[in-house]
């Protein structure tokens, strides 16, 4: 029964609700956004000695609280919602599941528990040259150094990657194509050869960074070789992520408009008394909870270890970003002139969705994995 | 008795099958001793061939009829709409008359609610009953009427008083369709099939016995019935699929037969819901896989239908879980529709110019044809998008009801549509 | 200037609507429909009497009226309006102008006269083994036989293809391939060895056959190995056609779907006055409109030589089958459950609005040509 | 004068150029001598710097203009609205004192009609103008006003009176918004532009002479206004390249800078409407081109935005040829919108990871971005999409009107919204 919430998982979204509410108002995403590293070590530390939220679904072995995907989506859920500022994804949803694995076992000693404190920061470099998120795409190349390894290229579109602790790359061994040869390797944040700068960006609240490595020392991550299927899962895994974060960002669009249309007058009529509203409304809850139930359902697909995992959670990542962004533009409708405004906060979750669209696939190509690893 | 522990109910409706059931019976004679025992329809009361157990408890029982093997009364179709409204509204002659023969299924039963002149609005209804002498007497035309060429006995929905506003004139009554007075047409539709009738009504009769509840208390009444209509439009596709599936025994095939008859006008309802479950297949085979552009519209169906499915589940595990219904509950036939409209796209993309083709010519020997021409209905029947809309919106959302200017004038004096 | 209809064109449209009001009402649609021919030869040659209509877009020298294209869509969108039971789009949409196209002089002067008269029935067969009406395609192979040729194979799809007394295929020689070894060939629809089998179709108001040709005596067309281009450009034209008949129908069925909110009342009030059909009625017109204007300009194009007709045509072609068929499902939802029904009208149009869909190939195909044949 | 020959017309027009234009000349000194001669604005009255001409003779005199390179007075912007309302309602005072220097373009205008509580709903305006002493005194909020901290004097509707209906409780005049209850806020929207402002007035004084026409008949003032707006909106696009475009010479290096500043506020317009015009090319250049699901929504774009833009073509066409205004006339600010919506979903395909970036590091130096982010105003902008479909409906269609509950309502019993 892929829908059974327990009551432990419903208490947890209900705090996290309250926290947000609390410690994440839309002022403080406002706030965040407009500094170049869009989110503060103190801000990140305390959320994690509060909630834990970098521990999820990192194993109790290496510090982590040993949750599964559904309870780590639960607080995407309600991170989308709040437009929370903060590595959580590129930490969480890539960085930690990269290495949880790919990793050797000292590895995953050496660097999960630092992640699951909150004071390691990590990010997946792994957009590859077209920004496709395909492994065969890896822009990265890796040269044998001595014992350890050296990487040459550019990585762009990578999360908080201008300030994250720690970055996992993908990277090609020479003369190799395709899946083969690539590996995962791990790299020091302040590595010397790396230059990591800050783009301007669409949607201000999730800042991302090019990387230009220039023969910056680094630790191969697991096996040799082992590199694509590892970046295949851990995609498949933060599309079902990414996914999850966007319903929560959607529904909150529909609340507020709801909101909105309820309070503002019209012709003498409540706006939201008009057939066009209300048909508007029906069609946003149908994005909504449709959008919701394929990203739920995913997550607890994942935690089961169903083998359709990739076909339902492209169907999850595509039903729901677009979802999300036909629940922005009606928003923004519904506000009229205001939605359209810098202090209307509708267009910080419009912006989310824009880039929700196309960051680690669009739809067309999620739908295009969906056909091609569906079952029947 | 007082509380019930489902095991010692199990026990007992096990003890009561070991036996009673023979799969050798006539069915009549088997779905008699399920009215006498009140095993088959245990939550009735007791005293109208009832076990009076709560609702609760009828999934142990129906479980424990599965494991044996034994028929279970169908908990569908129009005639089960007849008991639940006449065990609430009907006098006890009404429920003497009519609850035994409708656990036994000897009957046909109807719905006479619809009209031409109010589709979706049928407190609307303009068919009107009169008190001539000692008897009513009801004159006007319905629409939308399942079976009522075959029934015995029809819900009645009849307007008796036009000075009231509309709601409150309305009247209802189980009018005998074996008379003089009522001439059943078949509705033929677009895609050929004529699952229902155009009933015409011209002085029929209904003794005053046979009217439920008081005259005035019509759309009450009409509404006990519409609340269980989707419960049994949802139980009737189960039907097909019955415990009789693959059995021998005379019980089994007088059920089959049954069924068969019974389902009949509704060969057409896959088709009209978009049949997704040949996309991917007719796809593969027709080699339209290949087309990059119609892999683009299968996935898009293959998401909306799988999430709708996925909503269904949430739905259905929030209430198991005994949670307060959340909106996911009450998309479905939004949804259903989206999707029937999306599949009709799919299989034309995937079809081709075999699309223009139907009958022995067509795709799946017409299949496909059928649903090109079955989907549009999916958006109407049962209630259109529209009006879905407006319900989701009123009573999930709690956003205004629509402007009605017929809410409190007489109904005489309200505009209606003239019915040629 | 590609709208200025003159009066003429005007008059001529006002002509046929009243003309085809009163001689081919719906009813006289659903009486044809269900004869096998789906047309009457007494109609058909009044029509031409009164009308001339199959000899609008023939040359005066062969006997026509020598107008254009733009004229004849004029007579097409009327047409699709009435949905006339007629074999003129096999007649005069295809056959004439593949006539008219590759034709030898002495063909033309021995051919057009009869269809410009009404008396010979013609259609064009060409489709292909997929039904993608793609030259390459072509199903039928051509062999030289003494003087003549002799046909062998199966083509599908044929409008009238069982009644037309004049059969025009597409055949390829033996041993090609492609585009290459195509000829356009006249067959008498009496041949021997030409079996025609009327097809089921869910538009009865179009009848399509099968035809199978078992060495049929053939006349070459032309020249032999033009077939390709000329059919290229026959088909070209065709779409301008349907995209012209499409609009007529669409427009047709938005008037009767307003007509039939106004008169209906629901909870008291005018089906009309809800905001959900009002702005459904908006949808409609912006559809029939947006469909009327790239019909009307691919015609006056194609008159005027334009080097662009191909994109243009298929531009139309697909926006006007897409705009069909949404108007087709908005008339039967405004009908609501009367509007599924086998008496009310409206399915007959939506089951042109069906075959519209695909016929000459569908939408993404048109759309693909579109973006193929793009000037820019 | 009588009739109005063409040919004698140009040939006048075409000695008073020769005999008066050099480019050379100041832009306020060559104004002067428009307005004087009423060359300018030849369709205006002769006592207000006008000829008197037929509206249908305007375009030839302004071919000849453009055949001698003479440069027109621009015939857009709000200036050209307080124009049209002045002629028709203003008092010979306010025509003495404004009409010339519309003309000469020595003032800047803004319109304040719409505020925060009334967005579509013009009508709606609760800013209030009261008679204190000698003066009308005027407080209230205005929003969405293009140029107001640099304008010299305002377009305002007020209400005069709370106790009549909606429609009848305004009044029109012209503020002088150089005074110190005047303020003027900038207005950011979602793409970071700020073309608009919010306009504060408190205690804002107004003369009575500058009322414009009587107490209560604003609304009709206001109509005009609105209804060469349209108009205005349209040649604003033209304003741009207007007949300085790369010509030496004084007054063409005065006008281009005129038209710079007059444009700024609207450099991010055509981002709003979609530039579909880089569709193909930002398709071919990123290689997106050879993605099939990418062309198939390339071509629907463009089938979209080429059907409408032959249908303003065919409007037009029907214009010129003296027809009555068709439906197609109606549709071009929905279709606008439909473009721009979809024009936002293909450059999104076609960026891929790149529409995740702005600015310098967006494609096109973020010009992809600013249409990502600018294309949903194009369907509120000027009349929402819902609006215009009313519109469209009721008055192409003849569909009834939206029930209003708001019209022969005193307008403080009409429910409306707080403004923080």
């Amino acid at each position: 029964m892929r829908f059974a919430f327990s009551e432990e998982q419903e208490a947890f979204r209900e705090t996290l609700r309250r926290y947000f509410e609390d410690r994440a108002p839309a002022a403080e995403a406002r706030r965040l956004m407009e500094t170049p590293e869009g989110w503060e070590r103190a801000g990140w530390a305390r959320v994690n000695a509060e909630m834990g939220l970098a521990a999820i679904a990192i194993p109790e072995e290496y510090g982590g609280q040993g949750f599964g995907l559904s309870e780590q989506c639960v607080a995407l859920e309600e991170m989308g919602r709040a437009l929370l500022c903060a590595p959580f994804f590129a930490t969480a949803a890539l960085a930690a599941p990269a290495i949880g694995h790919a990793g050797t076992e000292a590895q995953k000693r050496a660097l999960l528990p630092g992640i699951a404190s909150g004071e390691t920061v990590a990010t997946l470099a792994c957009a590859g040259a077209r920004g496709r998120w395909e492994p065969g795409d890896a822009a990265v190349a890796a040269e044998k150094a001595g014992a350890g390894w050296r990487l040459h290229g550019v990585e762009s579109y990578v999360p908080d990657g201008h300030t994250a602790d720690l970055v996992v790359a993908l990277a090609r061994a020479p003369g190799t194509a395709g899946e083969d040869g690539l590996s995962l390797f791990v790299v020091d944040g302040g590595a010397a050869g790396l230059e990591r700068r800050p783009l301007e960006t669409v949607d201000r609240t999730r800042k991302l960074a090019r990387l230009s490595f220039d023969g910056v020392e680094a630790e191969l991550l697991g096996a040799e070789g082992a590199g694509a299927a590892a970046a295949e899962k851990v995609l498949v895994r933060a599309a079902i992520c990414l996914a999850s974060e966007a319903v929560g960002g959607a529904e909150r669009l529909r609340e507020d408009a709801m909101a909105y249309a309820a309070m503002r007058v019209q012709f003498g009529r409540s706006v939201a008394s008009f057939q066009a509203t209300k048909h508007k409304a029906a069609d946003m809850l149908m994005d909504v909870e449709l959008a919701k139930s394929a990203a739920r359902y995913a997550a607890a697909a994942f935690d089961e270890g169903d083998t359709d995992i990739a076909a339902i959670a492209s169907l999850a990542k595509a039903g729901a970003a677009d979802a999300y962004m036909r629940v922005a533009l009606h928003a923004i409708q519904i506000h009229g002139g205001i939605g359209f405004t810098w202090d209307n906060d509708t267009h910080l979750w419009f912006k989310r969705a824009k880039a929700t669209e196309v960051f680690l696939g669009d739809s067309n190509r999620h739908r295009e994995l969906l056909v091609a690893n569906w079952p029947e | 008795m007082a509380a019930h522990n489902e095991a010692a109910i199990r026990a007992e409706a096990r003890a009561w099958i070991a036996a009673n059931w023979d799969p050798e019976l006539a069915l009549a004679e088997w779905r008699g001793r399920l009215a006498d025992s009140g095993w088959g329809m245990p939550h009735w009361p007791v005293e109208w061939h009832g076990r009076g157990l709560p609702v609760a408890l009828v999934a142990a029982v129906d479980e424990e009829f599965e494991r044996a093997g034994a028929l279970p009364v169908p908990k569908s179709g129009i005639r089960m709409l007849a008991a639940a409204t006449i065990l609430e509204h009907g006098s006890d002659m009404l429920k003497e008359k009519f609850l035994r023969r409708i656990v036994t299924g000897e009957d046909i039963w109807c719905q006479l609610f619809s009209e031409p002149g109010s589709g979706s609005d049928l407190a609307g209804a303009t068919t009107r009953a009169a008190m001539v002498g000692n008897k009513w007497v009801v004159n006007g035309q319905k629409v939308w009427t399942t079976s009522a060429h075959k029934a015995h006995w029809g819900l009645l929905l009849a307007r008796t008083d036009f000075d009231l506003p509309k709601h409150r004139g309305l009247s209802y009554f189980v009018l005998d369709m074996r008379q003089p007075g009522v001439e059943a047409r078949p509705l033929r539709q677009m895609n050929g099939h004529a699952s229902f009738n155009q009933v015409f009504l011209t002085d029929a009769e209904v003794l005053p016995e046979f009217q439920v509840a008081a005259t005035g208390d019509g759309w009450a009444v009409a509404t006990t019935t519409l609340m269980h209509e989707r419960r049994a439009a949802d139980s009737l596709r189960a039907w097909g699929r019955g415990a009789a599936a693959g059995r021998a025994g005379r019980a089994y095939d007088e059920e089959r037969a049954e069924t068969e008859t019974v389902m009949a006008p509704y060969s057409w309802y896959p088709q009209r819901a978009g049949r997704v479950d040949l996309a991917m297949r007719r796809a593969r085979e027709t080699g339209a896989i290949d087309d990059p552009a119609v892999r683009q519209e299968i996935a898009r169906l293959l998401v909306l239908h799988k999430s709708a499915e996925w909503t269904a589940l949430r739905a259905r595990a929030a209430q198991e879980m005994g949670k307060p219904q959340g909106p996911e509950g009450s998309l479905g036939k939004l949804a259903a529709s989206a999707v029937a409209r999306l599949a009709n796209r799919v299989h034309t993309a995937i079809s081709g110019a075999d699309a223009m083709l139907a009958g022995a010519d067509g795709p799946m020997d017409g299949t496909i044809a059928e649903i090109l021409v079955s989907t549009p209905a999916a958006s109407i029947a049962g209630g259109t998008d529209e009006i879905q809309k407006n319900i989701v919106s009123e009573r999930v959302l709690g956003m205004p009801k629509e402007i009605r200017l017929d809410a409190d004038k007489p109904f005489r004096d309200i505009p209606r549509n003239t019915v040629a």
